[in-house]
């Protein structure tokens, strides 16, 4: 495997955490439910998905359980916002709190003080016939775990499902404008509880897939502000599929290419290599006026009887 | 989803009797009573007019039949059946479409995307619009309602975009169509074609609710009638067996208040547009000089592209100029730009000799330029902040308000006391919320601030919409005044009623660019009609 | 249509003058009722975890007054939670979020340090002031370059400010550990700045005087919020930036001016910590007063008279938080749960209040 | 209130109460679990009462001993180089109570209250660049460090004598992942050493060294990797070459011990003697490990000086 095939590969693993708390982040976004439990979700995620996968034996059992967990604390985000409408901000920091809280728990109940930590499987490569024999692009897209496979696929379907359905005509105008759609019979409230709970799900996965590609157990550092990043790439993709997509790798790359340097030996102090990627996305910003929109109600919960 | 046929076959077919009762309607919005127990009957094949001042409830009650509102108390039966309708989706299940007030579109989807929203389409999953598109071309049609199916509604005219709201209520197969003062922005010759539509709309078997406030308009197309005053219905009438007036006294309560509040009423009442208004003979300005200098104004909307391309006039001292137009025809741009909201791209403006292009707004609010801007929730008041806090606001820098780098809230508060007595504003003090305030007495609070700086030059849009008759007349009473007082009054509205009435002058406002002046003693509705649609100036 | 994120804004509306007793009444016994539920739910989750919830609840609740030091530590601690919360609540009141306070504070705390270092020798009169000064300074410059993305770039402020924080880490790794590092310390840590720049310390157990600081700028944002002119300005655009624009304010001023000022109160959080505690820089001095800030800024409605108060709430539990753990061998992270359940109950007693006063009417 | 607790009961019997902080979970199977299994030890075997505080950050740790202060603990042990600072300031502020801090050299001017545990972890990085100059076919040593701090660079300045003098001429790359406890930059560093051709990586991580471990796992690589603290081999038994083992057990109890016995201060290295030893080095040629142990065996003798270099490399 030459160099370039090897990095590109590295960058294809980063993107998947960066994807899939994104795109949650996203699919509620656009129904109005603004998620900043990112971090604490994808604590959680992790924590569950490595218990689970443990003590249950299987790697698909502790994502299936993360992902659940992950969608009990997006359906209360969405539930509480839209019911009792309280402020989303709020419940969602209070989430942050509580999921990392309980991810730590956790581990420290079912583990306990070891100096052995147990460790799982990560996930295997599987090879896509055919297409994993395409030089590079096989083995950059084509032998990867199912989780790669998963984060793509999901953000193609997302992008399918929200400009090329009625569902997802639906879905955004909730987001653009919920007067109008509650109008037209649009129920407002199951969309937004709906995507908010596709959306903790996502981040869940985001989370459960960290130990199972990168330790093969759960450490406290492992989320290490991805969940952060996933907002600030939310806004970068300007609440859009594809430019999410396009904003992960851009995001991995980064991160990716920043060690690549050091190893390269290049002799800058690593801390300012560290600093790379965030100042590289900012200078992005700068010129991404085109793309960088918002939707419209985001983060604002919707009063049928309130006259704004 | 039952189409508009099968709408007509069962109507037809159904019993006789009413399509719609509503029965003892009471509503609630925290301490304010909206609705007390108000009944409301409409018959099959019926335009049903719902008349009433501002704030009478009608949005209100239609809102509760539509789903939207939780009533506190009171019956639906349709068709000869009670129904119980929980929100929107029921209303629209049981055949009530309602076109909205205020209208609610989704601005970056199209018309077709806009009117299939929420509804089950054949081709589920995948979203294929060829067909619908399609119906909605054929209902276009058939009710004289055309429009692009294929056009962002954010780009439509208001004219076209009100066609949309029908047509997504006539896809959704009505049997009842509500309409919410579907006659504002609209021009006479726009609202005559909707009159049509309505008929023919009626003439297949649907009945329609037209709320108004507007005794004409009721005049021109209802078959029946219905009054609201103060959250009670006070009569049902059909329109064969009333008048305008008899109408106008229901609507204000008694004689006498008619006496008192007679420009507003009757500025509306005439039996036929055109004919009421053409108003008093000029005012004699003598030889007033020139107060406001607008030169060649070229100003940006919020898209970055020119929304008015060079325009120009002049206002004397004294003289009370008016802009008519149908709304999105550069109004806004046009009132924030002479007012120092919004930068121009080009051009000139200056009050009493001294130019002011170029200057941030507190400038040109020293110069005596003063405000009434069009949405007095969005643009005029600070909801939370207390009424004295808004009256200060403009103004806190000013001598009057400040002592060194503090507020002067000493001074504020006299200051709000005497405007709150002087303006009569209900409220319970200088520190009560403006939130809490009724519209009326939010508009008296926005022309108490505007006053309050002595302006040489006032700017009003819209200024009397949402107020109910005694404020109208309230500020129909003020913009006289400060006329009288040598103010150049720039008066934008989209009621050519007020317009006539009140203007010395007015011009007509067409993409961006005077296309016609009339004088007073030369109003014509048609004819103003005519031109804010675009049409040559044949005068 | 707007097309920023901007929900609206959390300070409460003014009430009618009548009703302002009752109104504070329903306030305090809401936050009491939340706070007494969070503690029940959570003390059923510690014994259920076979811990003594007694025990933990009166670590946590008591460990701040049941000695001086802890009073001390509690007040301390309170600085720059006090200051990062109105670094929030100030651009919060323009309709601005400031997530940035983490990287405000250490970029202002390397700043301060850094004078602090290169100046060692300077006399008290001078250094400290000088500290103090740039600490500010530094803080509002990078505020600064975010509110800058906004106004020229339409960067959203969220994502510039939450990227600005990961920018402030490298900085401060890299002073800590190449420019100024103290290579005895076993962590990225600069050498002590000079004793000119520390703050005099009064009391038994000690107490560094920048806690006046804080209290006397809790005191002057106060002022300024309710009775100067820009204070004003900042209200009437944090209400209705359309109308305050309309009347002659000029909101991106006073957006990019709030978010500026915010930074600088981190900043000046940041020079307080250098000059008051720590008397260098040190990697992750930043602790979780960012997340801590916000939610103090929140229960408080961005009110800035509540702000002191409720920090000094936030403030007992954290500290009585490790106390906890201590003593009751709870683990920490059980602080975090019942944070967050202190958050969620009083946004619930919020509902419930609204609806038993709507009744009681 | 108990403030006063640290001034009363002077000399004598008193009962030992040993406070621990932490700086990270005591469950990470790390650095702190090894604490923590010292500090229980102590409790059983010296009957001490003790109290921890995990996760505590180096800003709090000042705020937390005094606490235990507070609470009249008589023996605050810092579990970390972090810490050290606090520590002796709280030494100076309070005579009455031995404090344990953790240093990476000796401390110009002991206190009297406060033992010096110098955990010298540059003595046994010197065995583990014997190894790697030995093990390696490419002459390429990948060295990943967290933060970048002195006694990182006493490590590869070790290795680098090492290599010195076993005659290698393999060159040391040293990278940093800017956290010890980021597992996922680790495996991505790691993996593009290993891309780079370094076939020996040397980690100096904390709960990072899981993820450099997953950045040869199921890889047919010919690589090997050692760690540091804790026996790791179970997370890549067949790359895993050795790890430099630290035991808190022993030196904690031989210091409590020598407090009970009045001795409040000293200085306590860590050394092949004293709590440090270097695993039987697996998957390389049994010549390796023999250099290996000959080097550990040399340093123990004074044969071989590893010299102790905290200055930046360049
Ligand atoms: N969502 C609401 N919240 C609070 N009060 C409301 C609400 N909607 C209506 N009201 C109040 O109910 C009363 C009736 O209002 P409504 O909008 O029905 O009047 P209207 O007859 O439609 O007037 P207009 O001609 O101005 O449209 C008014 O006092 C109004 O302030
Ligand atoms: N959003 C709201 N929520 C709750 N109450 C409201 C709201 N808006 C208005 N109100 C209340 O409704 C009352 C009537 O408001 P509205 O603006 O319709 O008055 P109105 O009947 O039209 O009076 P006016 O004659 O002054 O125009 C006000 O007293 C106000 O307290
Ligand atoms: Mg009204
Ligand atoms: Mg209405």
């Amino acid at each position: 495997m030459n160099e370039a095939t090897s990095f590109l590969q590295l960058v294809v693993t980063a993107m998947v955490p960066f994807i899939l708390a994104a795109q949650g982040t996203m699919i509620a976004g656009r129904a109005g439910v603004f998620n900043v439990a990112q971090e604490g979700l994808m604590m959680l995620g992790a924590s569950v998905g490595f218990l689970v996968s443990l003590k249950m034996g299987g790697n698909l059992v502790g994502l299936l359980v993360a992902a659940l967990v992950g969608a009990a604390f997006g359906w209360f985000l969405g539930w509480v916002t839209t019911r009792f409408r309280l402020d989303q901000f709020v419940i969602g920091l209070a989430l942050f709190f509580a999921a990392t809280g309980i991810a730590s728990l956790l581990y420290k109940v079912v583990i306990g003080v070891t100096l052995k930590p147990p460790l799982i499987d990560t996930l295997p490569d599987l090879e896509i016939p055919l297409l994993s024999s395409i030089p590079v692009v096989g083995t950059v897209l084509f032998t990867q775990d199912v989780m790669v496979y998963f984060a793509f696929l999901v953000s193609g379907l997302l992008y399918w499902m929200l400009y090329r359905t009625n569902l997802g005509l639906k879905l955004r105008s909730v987001g653009e404008n919920p007067k109008a759609a509650d109008s037209l019979g649009v129920s407002v409230a199951r969309t937004r509880i709906w995507c908010s709970t596709a959306g903790g799900a996502l981040m869940a996965l985001a989370g459960a897939y960290l130990p199972m590609t990168y330790t093969g157990t759960y450490t406290e550092g492992i989320v290490a502000g991805r969940g952060w990043l996933a907002i600030a790439l939310a806004f970068f993709g300007g609440w859009r599929p594809q430019y999410i997509l396009a904003g992960s790798a851009f995001f991995a790359g980064m991160e990716v290419l920043a060690l690549r340097v050091q190893v390269g030996g290049v002799d800058i102090p690593h801390q300012f290599i560290s600093m790379l990627p965030y100042a590289a996305t900012l200078l992005v910003m700068m010129f991404a006026l085109r793309w960088a929109s918002v939707p419209a109600f985001l983060g604002r919960n919707y009063d049928r009887e309130s006259r704004h | 989803m039952t189409s508009v046929d099968e709408t007509r076959r069962e109507v037809r077919e159904g019993a006789s009797g009413p399509l719609l009762t509503m029965e003892g309607i009471r509503k609630t919005f925290g301490s304010v009573l909206a609705l007390d127990g108000v009944d409301l009957t409409v018959g099959r094949s019926e335009v049903h007019g719902l008349l009433g001042g501002n704030g009478a409830g009608k949005t209100t009650l239609m809102n509760v039949l539509y789903g939207l509102y939780r009533p506190d108390s009171g019956s639906v039966v349709l068709d000869g059946s009670p129904v119980d309708i929980r929100d929107p989706r029921d209303a629209i299940s049981h055949g009530i479409g309602m076109v909205h007030q205020n209208f609610l579109q989704v601005d970056t989807y199209t018309v077709t995307e806009n009117v299939v929203l929420g509804t089950s389409l054949p081709s589920w999953p995948s979203l294929d619009l060829d067909d619908p598109a399609e119906r909605i071309a054929e209902l276009s049609k058939r009710f004289g309602l055309t429009v692009d199916p294929h056009a962002k509604v954010a780009t439509l005219s208001v004219g076209l975009r009100q066609r949309v709201e029908i047509l997504k209520a006539l896809y959704r197969g009505a049997k009842v169509l509500v309409l919410d003062e579907p006659t504002t922005n609209l021009t006479p010759q726009e609202v005559d074609s909707l009159f049509g539509s309505l008929r023919a709309i009626v003439d297949e078997g649907m009945s329609v609710v037209f709320i108004t406030h507007k005794i004409r308009e009721t005049m021109a197309v209802c078959d029946a009638l219905t009054v609201m005053r103060d959250g009670k219905r006070v009569g049902t009438v059909r329109r064969a067996d009333t008048s305008a007036s008899e109408l106008a006294t229901l609507m204000v309560g008694d004689d006498a208040a008619v006496g008192r509040v007679t420009e507003v009423v009757t500025a509306g009442m005439g039996a036929a547009a055109g004919t009421a208004a053409t108003g008093a003979p000029a005012r004699d300005l003598g030889d007033a000089p020139v107060r406001v200098s607008v030169r060649d104004l070229v100003v940006l909307g919020d898209h970055g592209v020119p929304a008015t391309h060079g325009v120009s006039f002049d206002i004397r001292r004294g003289e009370v100029v008016g802009i008519a137009g149908v709304a999105g025809n550069g109004q806004v741009e046009l009132a924030e730009a002479v007012a120092g909201v919004r930068a121009l791209e080009k051009g000139a403006v200056e009050v009493d000799g001294e130019p002011l292009a170029g200057r941030p707004t507190a400038v040109w609010l020293e110069s005596g330029v003063a405000y009434v801007p069009e949405d007095r929730h969005r643009d005029g008041i600070l909801p939370s902040a207390s009424i004295m806090e808004n009256l200060v606001l403009g103004a806190q820098r000013s001598v009057r308000f400040r002592k060194g780098p503090f507020v002067d809230w000493k001074a504020a508060r006299r200051h709000a006391e005497e405007a709150i007595r002087a303006y009569s504003v209900k409220a319970s003090g200088p520190s009560a919320p403006a939130a809490a305030l009724s519209g009326g007495n939010m508009q008296r609070v926005i022309l108490a601030r505007a006053f309050s700086h002595r302006p040489g030059f006032l700017i009003l849009h819209n200024p009397t919409r949402g107020l109910d008759i005694p404020s109208t007349q309230f500020v129909y009473d003020r913009v006289r005044e400060a006329a009288a007082e040598h103010s150049a009054v720039l008066l934008m509205s989209e009621d050519l009623d007020e317009l006539t009435h009140l203007c010395d002058r007015v011009l007509v406002l067409y993409s961006g660019r005077i296309v016609g002046e009339r004088t007073r003693g030369h109003y014509d509705q048609y004819e103003l009609g005519h031109l804010m649609a675009g049409l040559e100036d044949t005068a | 249509m707007t097309t920023t994120a901007t929900p609206p804004t959390t300070t409460a509306p003014a009430k009618p003058a009548g009703r302002r007793g009752t109104d504070l009444s329903w306030t305090v016994l809401s936050y009491a009722l939340a706070v007494l539920l969070a503690f029940v739910v959570s003390g059923i989750v510690i014994a259920a975890l076979g811990h003594s919830p007694v025990d933990a609840f009166r670590a946590i609740l008591t460990t701040s007054f049941k000695s001086s030091f802890g009073f001390v530590e509690t007040v301390q601690k309170w600085v720059p939670l006090v200051l990062l919360t109105l670094a929030f609540t100030i651009p919060l009141a323009a309709g601005k979020y400031n997530i940035g306070g983490e990287g405000q504070l250490l970029v202002g705390a390397t700043a301060a340090a850094a004078v602090g270092i290169i100046l060692k020798d300077a006399p008290m009169v001078v250094l400290l002031p000088l500290v103090l000064l740039v600490g500010v300074l530094a803080g509002g410059v990078y505020a600064w370059i975010a509110a800058w993305l906004m106004d020229r770039f339409g960067v959203n402020e969220i994502l510039s400010t939450v990227l600005l924080n990961f920018v402030s880490f490298g900085i401060v790794d890299y002073v800590a550990s190449e420019v100024w590092s103290d290579p005895a310390a076993g962590h990225p840590t600069t050498v002590p700045i000079g004793d000119g720049g520390l703050l005099p310390l009064v009391g038994t157990p000690p107490m560094h005087t920048g806690v006046v600081l804080a209290v006397l700028v809790c005191a002057a944002t106060v002022v300024v919020m309710r009775r100067t002119v820009p204070g004003f300005e900042l209200r009437a655009v944090g209400t209705n930036p359309r109308a305050a624009q309309v009347h002659g304010v000029r909101i991106g001023r006073v957006a990019v001016g709030s978010l500026v000022v915010g930074g600088a109160l981190a900043g000046f959080a940041g020079a307080i910590e250098v000059a008051g505690v720590h008397g260098k820089l040190i990697e992750g001095m930043q602790s979780n007063y960012l997340l801590l800030g916000i939610i103090i800024g929140l229960i408080a409605r961005g009110n800035a008279l509540a702000v002191p108060f409720v920090a000094f709430g936030i403030a007992v539990l954290e500290v009585g938080a490790s106390a906890m753990q201590r003593t009751a061998d709870v683990p920490s992270e059980m602080v975090l749960i019942v944070e967050a359940l202190i958050l969620l109950f009083l946004l619930f007693s919020d509902v419930v209040g609204t609806r038993l006063r709507r009744s009681s009417r | 209130g108990g403030a006063s607790g640290s001034d009363e009961g002077k000399g004598g019997a008193k009962q030992l109460k040993v406070a621990a902080l932490f700086s990270g979970s005591a469950t990470d199977a790390d650095y702190n679990s090894l604490g923590l299994l010292a500090l229980d030890a102590a409790k059983k075997d010296l009957k001490a009462e003790t109290a921890h505080s995990e996760s505590v950050p180096v800003p709090d740790a000042e705020r937390v001993m005094k606490e235990y202060l507070a609470d009249g603990y008589n023996v605050i042990w810092s579990h970390g180089s972090q810490y050290f600072e606090a520590t002796s300031k709280l030494a100076k502020q309070n005579p009455n109570v031995t404090f344990i801090g953790e240093f990476d050299d000796k401390p110009k001017e002991p206190l009297k209250n406060l033992w010096v545990l110098d955990r010298n972890f540059h003595v046994a990085f010197y065995p583990i660049g014997i190894l790697a100059g030995a093990a390696t076919k490419s002459g390429k040593i990948g060295y990943v460090g967290g933060l970048s701090l002195p006694f990182s660079y006493s490590e590869v300045h070790a290795m680098n004598q090492a290599l010195k003098d076993s005659g290698s001429s393999a060159k040391i790359t040293p990278v940093w992942t800017g956290d010890f406890n980021e597992p996922a930059k680790a495996q991505q560093i790691t993996t593009q050493l290993i891309g780079q051709g370094n076939d020996v990586i040397v980690g100096s991580l904390n709960l990072g060294m899981v993820g450099a471990f997953q950045a040869t796992k199921g890889k047919s690589a010919n690589v090997v990797v050692t760690a540091k603290y804790t026996d790791k081999s179970q997370f890549d038994p067949e790359h895993y070459a050795t790890s430099t083992i630290y035991d808190f057990t022993k030196p904690l109890n031989d210091m409590i011990t020598k407090i009970q016995g009045g001795t409040t201060s000293g200085y306590y290295p860590l050394g092949f003697d004293s709590g440090v030893s270097i695993q039987e080095p697996k998957n390389v040629d049994p010549a390796v490990a023999a250099k290996v142990d000959k080097a550990v065996a040399d340093i123990k003798s004074g044969a071989i000086t590893v010299e102790k270099n905290l200055t930046p490399i360049k």
